[in-house]
């Protein structure tokens, strides 16, 4: 067990200049010869996978190999957004079984990731909006989640900067408003986990790439190969994100996923201004203040797959159109950074978690532009999954095997919602 | 630096004839002007342009209230072919933007190379001009033809209003 | 932005093209469930060289199918 | 006032007012708001963000982490984190300083300093650890010491423009070697862009005019350049212009900031360049010793550009802390123009001999071996030991007001970076050069690690003329940055802004955090505004240090844009208000403004949703325009529509192919309504089809599948169907459309047609004629379930057709009605509306429209989709009308469940109003298995989770009067 994180350590900590912390997590160079499962990814949902099968169900041979440094991924890349308000019943559980681990991450992982529910407010700028906005605030409802309409008014005062002026393009109508969500520090959560993990043995092998997947005569996976050498294991799980379909495909799958550079943004820093996270579908923007002081802002995606981590100038000018229209104060703001990560969308924009038609393989993936908030329900679900070797129930409806029967989970065509 | 000036252009006739080139070629005689031009060119004669967008589409361009005759005297013509044409006269606006500034004024929203060596006299295309989709036609060198959709000729005129305000 | 190679029109800015996905699936006529899945959802999302369709919508409105690796978004000759 | 008399390229003859902080200041034209500080004596100038020590002017450019302050013009004209270094002064200038309480000189949070010992890297990972005490208590008192200036507050008025622009060569970077490159450019005839950041061209030789270039003293050679440049007509010269974005395909975007006082504030740059030259020159590095972030302390490339180009002395008395040689110079030009030199520090045993015979010469000390550490007053110099630490034992005291720091120089290769091009470790260089490009771009002078001026001319010219670059030419020299940081006092400063020290990056390092993004992400080094210019490399070098490796193996950070930040409006350009995006008004648009109705947006199309009369609220006057449409007629715009031509000797067989309807069957003058599918056998939209002709169509879309069905179309056509002889036309603008609805909508309109018998028009029947006159196309279509007819007419001519109707229906009662009543009354009638009774997961089945798939057909979009089993599964939602027993009107979006404490939907609402018809609320909404439940009672679960009672029943809560038939 690494020293606990307390206001005490820290203090005792300065005595001798902070001289004898320890690694937060072990970084052995290189995997052992075999383990009883590996994790394919160190994202937040590969390492929170590891340390829930080390933690809740007994799994201790556990490996997760990343192939650059954990939480480089989107993990490091996304904007943060935290809420469990959508629509079906099955996507609302699954998020919502995140959301309520998120409000006790910090304590259960002893690393504050600084979740910070600010309340997410979704912008409405039309009837249609409405309609589909207050369909999501009945079925949230009865699912037992929150999720509440306000007045433009209302909005405004949560959300001081945005603009009721009527001579904008889309003026605001009303909103709907989780108060449970927020954001959580994205680099806390991978290494929250990967200490939490590390701690109950899971090794966390970086700079180590996934090459290949074996299989054996009956087709069952037998191990991986990758950059430092091969390593063998009953069960491997797939947590690849934007790069699942070039490793499904080392076991000849096909996946119906396609990669897009999606880009976000901050702005200089600037004193606390925006108390919430807020989001408009409509002129597509979405924007909160990072503790830093930040405004963090998401773009959208190109319209070409690519791997290249990287996106157009065209999407960026589009957000913060946008964005000067909802918050005409910020015109003077200055971007600071922009960047992009590779998202795995799925043709419902619902992931799939689960097992795969080859023996052995298990796969979560296809979290695309909104999987962040996922975190600690989809590496819970994936954990119980990998361990007992078929779905938890909250996962059974995301199965790979939707596609075919048509038994989609269509956030995307039901709210057009990204994140 | 003389003033960039943005006219809107009386009504005219527009008829979109979608056709391979050879059909075309056999149109020229009823419509007077040849046809088809080369791609992403104009050919005009008097009041009559015919404006090559795509392959099979050209845009042809008459004097106001000569829809119903030329849509009669074109299907009229022998042996013309498959074509398709479609008046779509009320649909489009027209702006003719004059002067020595017109091409920077048009790079404002247009992201095309106007350089009157890549882009001279007699060029056209489909383009946009911020988020209207135009279609653009340089008939002078200091002079070009837009054609927008009729609903989006208040934006694109507000855009190009402002822009040439502050060129000035 | 990319610039795009119109077979038509030339190199023009992305904004005038709408990218319209993978190239060459083939729109089954008789298709089992499998098939009929593998039409609908199923990519190869390569990280490398992908045929990919593009319209030119803001041009000349026609589609065509260019090669792009995925990497270096590069536009190459088809293989 | 540490003005020089003479000297320098302001403008004396143009003084300027300013204020700081409230203070009244004088400068010139020509100065910097850093420069004329200076010149006033002003050294303290900001905070560091965690400790709120005061920070001084490090640079004299645009990688300035300290010197950022809040420029107010009034108003919403108010802007934080301004770099005072790249502000050209102006008359009026107000300046404040940022992020310190109550004033810049005594800051209460500098009481952080004291607390340092507990505030290490990454110390809020470590404790803060419960929820409540997280969000409640701690967020907000960090959030509040974080954090540079305050946002505005008002909106901006300012305005920011676009240009789009192409080139064959764009040289970023008017030094020496960019303006070289370019004069170079201009001579082979080809369109040259120029740009550099700053507000004049000149680069270093701004700052350097005791040099020569061709005999000619630099600052001659200056003007000459730039004259030449300026009068070329190929070429564009663009100053206060900062190359922020380097894309594919050799696409950058440019922020220029247009003159204070222009009408324009900012102007953004797209362009496309056939070949991009980079002189984008270098940046200096600090050196780390305790004390190196004290006001006062600056680089001493920054001391030589305030001494020359400014004519500011920024200290009297000066201490230069050098480990590499160019920094001596810049000491021999302060002492040559008045200040004292305390002492040469240098961190080598053993500088250069000719400079440390100039300095014997000019009788300054020099101590070779040294290095320094802080005092209250100056500097304490002791022996740096082989171990890179200070012996303590053996101190000489400097006293001074001046620090010069000259750490070397790290090539400014960030937009080569971003260019996809990749970096080289050079050891000579002791820095990442530009390696292999990616795109047609070169890169010159002091961005390639040139440092002779002759060099970086003759680069210039080469890749102006796009020939091959001479070799890379270095003459000055130095210590090796990670041999320069071995040893460094853990407290100081890499990163000044962000307060991030050298003993943060060890203990990053300890912890764990071996990748350089790990480091960068937990100390935050490099992520302050500044980008990690002034922080990166001398960060770098101590990780490397740490661990033992050398520098390239520890790799870099990546480059991202904006090279520096870009103000939101430049990027957002003219695109605001009813610029943001088209607002599409329908040709009678100007008819119902006057009329008062009231609009709502339809994506980018305004529509009248209903007319009220003087004391009418919506439903009031919904209620009116109904009973008018079903009591005798109503009149409304329907022109937003999608219309599309379909023509072509394959086009029925094109349409069969799109719609799910059989269409052969489909006779010359009649219509039918439609459904198209998606390939996953979803409704995407519907519309009606009219056959004109043999092989003419007229096909309409909703609304706001105008452009994505005919894109759909063309796919198919082009891609799956080319051998089909079909053509596709947009005429959704062409055609105004009047429908006319209601008992009486024929007695309305027969007085007006001509060319046809109205009479002999059957229901679903499409006919060309006069309609008052003018050429229309007519239907006898409804959407209301009354008879009726939608008149198109060419959309000019729609409002004169539109009064002619009303006159005509004026003795009829005919009322305009909008949207709303239109909803209401097509619900009354169970139509659907795509889009609010589906959304992208519904079948055709499931709206009971089932029936009007051509069962013969083998093949529409998406047919094959709708046998797969979960399609055709029992269970599904299915549309059925809803009739609330407590007469309210239901909520829209409101859960159906089986009972009310059920937590399992069974469906939703998706429609709901008053209707005036049956007196009565109804609703429609998709219900699993709904069909067999007509008869049965659920219950709707609103959004404040009040459960009401519904009766289940048939989608159709009155029948057609006519055979105005829909579906
Ligand atoms: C700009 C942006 C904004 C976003 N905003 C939000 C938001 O506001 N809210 C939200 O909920 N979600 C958001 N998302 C989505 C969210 O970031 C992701 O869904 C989520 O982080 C995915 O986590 P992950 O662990 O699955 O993936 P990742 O963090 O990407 O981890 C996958 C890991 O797999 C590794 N890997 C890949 N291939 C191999 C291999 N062959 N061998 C070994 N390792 C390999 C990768 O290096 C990577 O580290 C956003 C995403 C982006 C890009
Ligand atoms: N070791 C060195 O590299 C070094 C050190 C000090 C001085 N010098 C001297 O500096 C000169 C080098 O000349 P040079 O022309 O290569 O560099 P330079 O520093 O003279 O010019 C670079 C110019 O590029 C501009 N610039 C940088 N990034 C930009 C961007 N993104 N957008 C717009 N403008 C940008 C800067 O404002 C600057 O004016 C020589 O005289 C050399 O002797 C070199
Ligand atoms: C929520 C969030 C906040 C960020 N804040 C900053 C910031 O204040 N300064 C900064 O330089 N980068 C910031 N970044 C961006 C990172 O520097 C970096 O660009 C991002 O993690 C992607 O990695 P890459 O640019 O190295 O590819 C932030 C990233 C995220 C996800
Ligand atoms: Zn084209």
């Amino acid at each position: 067990m690494p020293q606990r994180f307390s206001f005490l350590s820290l203090a005792r900590g300065a005595l001798d200049g902070h001289r004898s912390w320890p690694e937060q997590w072990r970084s052995p160079d290189r995997p052992d010869a075999d383990y009883d499962v590996v994790i394919v990814g160190g994202g937040g949902h590969g390492l929170a996978t590891a340390y829930y099968l080390a933690a809740e169900f007994g799994v201790r041979r556990v490996a997760v190999v990343e192939k650059g440094w954990i939480g480089g991924g989107n993990t490091g890349r996304n904007t943060t957004i935290v809420r469990s308000n959508y629509l079906y019943p099955e996507s609302a559980a699954l998020y919502d079984h995140a959301l309520k681990r998120w409000e006790h991450l910090s304590t259960a992982l002893n690393y504050n990731v600084m979740f910070s529910p600010r309340g997410v407010l979704m912008l409405a700028h039309s009837v249609h909006d409405e309609q589909v906005f207050r369909r999501h605030i009945c079925a949230n409802r009865l699912a037992g989640i929150d999720n509440e309409w306000l007045t433009p008014a209302q909005a405004k005062a949560f959300c001081p900067p945005l603009t009721l002026a009527p001579d904008v393009r889309y003026p605001v109508t009303g909103a709907a408003l989780q108060r449970r969500g927020g954001t959580a520090r994205h680099d806390a959560v991978a290494w929250g986990f990967a200490r939490a993990a590390s701690a109950r043995g899971v090794d966390i092998v970086q700079n180590c790439e996934v090459t290949g997947i074996d299989r054996d005569a009956g087709g069952a996976v037998t191990g991986v190969q990758t950059s430092k050498g091969p390593v063998r294991a009953p069960r491997i799980g797939v947590v690849a994100a934007g790069h699942t379909s070039v490793v499904m495909a080392m076991a000849g799958l096909r996946m119906p996923l396609e990669s897009y550079p999606l880009q976000a943004l901050v702005s200089e820093p600037v004193k606390p201004v925006f108390p919430c996270v807020a989001m408009s579908n409509a002129v597509h923007a979405y924007v909160s203040q990072s503790d830093k002081g930040e405004l963090v802002i998401g773009a959208g995606t190109d319209q070409y797959i690519s791997y290249s981590q990287a996106g157009s100038l065209q999407i960026l000018t589009q957000t913060l159109e946008a964005i000067c229209e909802l918050f005409p104060t910020f015109r003077r703001l200055r971007m600071l950074r922009a960047w992009g990560g590779i998202v795995d969308v799925t043709p419902d924009r619902s992931p799939i978690i689960g097992g795969t038609p080859v023996p052995g393989l298990f796969v979560n993936c296809g979290w695309g532009t909104g999987g962040f908030k996922a975190t600690p329900g989809s590496g819970h679900v994936f954990a119980a999954t990998l361990a007992r070797g078929e779905p938890h129930r909250l996962a059974e409806p995301f199965s790979l095997d939707r596609f075919s029967t048509g038994r989609l989970i269509d956030e995307a065509a039901a709210s057009a919602v990204a994140h | 630096m003389a003033e960039t000036i943005i006219e809107t252009l009386p009504p005219g006739t527009r008829l979109a004839l979608r056709a391979a080139p050879e059909p075309a070629a056999r149109l020229s005689g009823a419509f007077g002007v040849v046809l088809p031009p080369p791609l992403l060119t104009a050919a005009h004669g008097g009041k009559r342009a015919a404006l090559r967008l795509g392959p099979d589409d050209i845009l042809l361009l008459a004097e106001e209230g000569a829809a119903a005759s030329l849509l009669q005297a074109l299907a009229a013509v022998p042996g013309a072919g498959p074509v398709s044409l479609t008046d779509i006269s009320h649909g489009q606006i027209a702006l003719r933007i004059t002067g020595p500034q017109a091409g920077e004024l048009l790079n404002e929203g247009c992201p095309l190379d106007l350089d009157p060596a890549t882009f001279p006299p007699g060029a056209c295309t489909r383009t946009l001009f911020g988020k209207a989709g135009i279609v653009l036609w340089r008939t002078g060198a200091a002079v070009f033809h837009v054609e927008v959709a009729r609903s989006f000729a208040p934006y694109l005129r507000a855009l190009l209003d402002e822009a040439a305000a502050d060129l000035a | 932005m990319l610039l795009i190679p119109c077979p038509h029109c030339g190199d023009r800015p992305e904004i005038e093209f709408r990218n319209c996905g993978e190239a060459g699936i083939v729109r089954p006529t008789a298709a089992d469930d499998a098939a009929w899945t593998a039409f609908l959802y199923l990519r190869s999302n390569p990280r490398g060289l992908h045929a990919e369709r593009w319209r030119h919508v803001h041009g000349c409105g026609r589609f065509f199918t260019l090669h792009r690796h995925t990497v270096s978004d590069r536009f190459e000759s088809a293989p | 006032m540490s003005r020089l008399p003479t000297g320098g390229r302001i403008d004396r003859s143009r003084p300027l007012q300013f204020s700081f902080d409230g203070r009244q200041l004088e400068g010139f034209a020509g100065d910097t708001l850093a420069s004329a500080l200076l010149a006033n004596g002003v050294t303290v100038v900001g905070r560091g963000t965690k400790y709120h020590r005061p920070r001084g002017i490090l640079t004299a450019g645009p990688e300035e982490p300290n010197a950022l302050v809040e420029i107010d013009r009034g108003g919403g004209r108010r802007e934080p984190n301004t770099r005072a270094t790249m502000q050209p002064l102006f008359d009026g200038l107000v300046a404040r300083s940022q992020n310190r309480f109550p004033s810049l000189r005594f800051d209460a949070a500098a009481l952080a300093g004291l607390a340092a010992p507990l505030l290490p890297a990454g110390f809020y990972y470590k404790t803060f650890l419960s929820p409540r005490g997280w969000h409640h208590l701690w967020e907000p008192v960090l959030r509040r010491l974080a954090g540079l200036g305050r946002a505005p507050d008002a909106p901006d008025p300012d305005r920011y423009a676009n240009r789009y622009a192409h080139c064959d060569v764009l040289v970023v970077g008017a030094g020496p070697a960019g303006l070289a490159a370019a004069l170079a450019a201009a001579e082979t005839g080809e369109r040259v862009i120029l740009c550099d950041e700053q507000a004049e061209p000149g680069g270093w030789l701004l700052s350097d005019p005791q040099e020569s270039i061709d005999g000619q003293p630099a600052w001659t050679w200056l003007d000459d350049a730039v004259a030449t440049l300026r009068a070329h007509p190929r070429v564009r010269v663009l100053t206060s212009t900062t190359a922020f974005h380097y894309g594919l395909q050799n696409f950058l975007a440019l922020a220029e900031i247009l003159p204070e006082g222009s009408r324009l504030r900012e102007r953004l740059w797209q362009i496309r360049a056939k070949r991009v030259v980079l002189a984008t020159g270098a940046i200096e590095r600090k050196l780390l010793f305790h004390g190196n972030d004290r006001p006062g302390a600056m680089f001493a490339s920054a001391a030589r550009t305030w001494l020359n180009r400014y004519a500011v002395l920024p200290g009297r008395r000066a201490v230069l802390a050098a480990s590499h040689d160019s920094g001596w110079q810049s000491v021999f030009q302060l002492q040559d123009a008045g200040a004292e030199i305390a002492a040469i520090v240098d961190w080598r045993a053993a500088p250069p001999p000719p400079l440390l015979e100039e300095a014997a010469r000019r009788g300054i000390e020099v101590l070779a071996g040294h290095g320094v550490t802080a005092l209250p007053d100056g500097m304490l110099a002791m022996p740096r030991a082989a171990d890179g630490t200070l012996i303590r034992n053996r101190t000489r005291t400097l006293f001074c007001d001046l620090v010069l720091m000259a750490g070397g120089w790290t090539p400014t290769v960030h937009l080569f970076s971003q260019s996809r091009g990749r970096l080289r470790w050079d050891d000579a260089a002791d820095a990442f050069l530009p390696g292999e490009p990616a795109q047609n771009v070169v890169c010159i002078g002091a961005c390639r690690g040139t440092d002779d001026l002759a060099a970086c001319i003759a680069e210039g010219q080469a890749a102006g003329a796009g020939t091959s670059l001479p070799p890379r030419v270095q003459r000055a020299g130095g210590l090796a940055v990670r041999a320069a940081v071995t040893g460094a006092d853990g407290r100081s400063f890499v990163d000044p802004q962000n307060d991030v020290t050298a003993d943060d990056i060890r203990l990053a390092v300890r912890e764990g955090f071996r990748s350089i993004e790990h480091v960068k992400r937990y100390t935050t080094t490099g992520m302050a505004t500044d980008q990690g210019k002034i922080a990166n490399m001398v960060g770098l070098a101590v990780v490397a240090d740490t661990l033992e490796r050398a520098i390239p193996e520890v790799g870099i950070t990546t480059f991202r844009g904006p090279y520096t930040p870009v103000s939101f409006g430049t990027l957002a350009g003219r695109h605001r208000g009813v610029l943001f995006e088209p607002i599409r008004t329908p040709p009678l648009h100007d008819w119902a403004a006057a009329q008062g109705a009231v609009f709502e947006p339809v994506g980018l199309w305004q529509r009248a949703r209903y007319f009220p009369r003087p004391g009418e609220d919506m439903q009031a006057a919904v209620a009116r325009e109904c009973r008018a449409v079903r009591g005798a007629a109503g009149i409304f715009d329907a022109s937003t529509l999608g219309k599309i031509e379909v023509v072509g000797p394959d086009a029925t067989t094109f349409l069969e192919r799109i719609y799910v309807n059989a269409l052969a069957n489909l006779a010359p003058g009649r219509c039918r309504y439609a459904l198209l599918l998606r390939e996953d056998g979803c409704i995407a939209d519907d519309g009606i089809i009219g056959r004109l002709a043999a092989d003419r169509f007229h096909v309409t879309t909703t609304t706001g599948g105008a452009a994505s069905v005919l894109h759909m179309m063309e796919d198919y056509l082009q891609t799956e169907w080319p051998d089909l002889r079909v053509w596709l036309t947009s005429t959704t603008e062409h055609w105004g459309v009047i429908a006319v609805q209601g008992p009486r909508s024929g007695e309305v309109i027969a007085p007006l047609v001509e060319g046809i018998d109205l009479a002999a028009l059957p229901p679903m029947g499409v006919a060309c004629c006069t309609v008052a006159g003018i050429g229309a196309r007519l239907f006898s279509v409804g959407f209301t379930g009354e008879r009726g007819f939608e008149i198109n007419v060419p959309a000019g001519h729609a409002p004169a057709v539109w009064q002619a109707v009303l006159q005509a229906g004026a003795p009829h009662g005919i009322t305009p009605y909008g949207t709303e009543a239109m909803h209401v009354l097509r619900a009354e009638r169970g139509y659907i509306i795509v889009g609010q009774e589906t959304d992208g997961t519904v079948t055709p089945d499931d709206v009971g429209l089932g029936r009007l798939i051509g069962k013969k057909k083998a093949d529409f979009i998406g047919k094959r989709s709708l046998d797969r089993p979960d399609m055709r599964t029992t269970g599904r939602r299915q549309l059925v009308g809803l009739l609330p027993i407590d007469a309210t009107v239901p909520e829209e979006g409101a859960q159906l469940v089986i009972a009310p404490g059920s937590a399992t939907p069974l469906g939703h609402i998706t429609s709901a109003y008053a209707s005036p018809t049956l007196g009565r609320p109804i609703a429609l909404g998709l219900l699993q298995s709904g069909r067999v439940r007509i008869g049965t009672s659920v219950f709707a679960l609103g959004s404040t989770g009040t459960a009401a009672p519904v009766k289940v029943v048939s989608p159709m809560f009155t029948q057609p009067a006519g055979e105005g038939e829909n579906g």
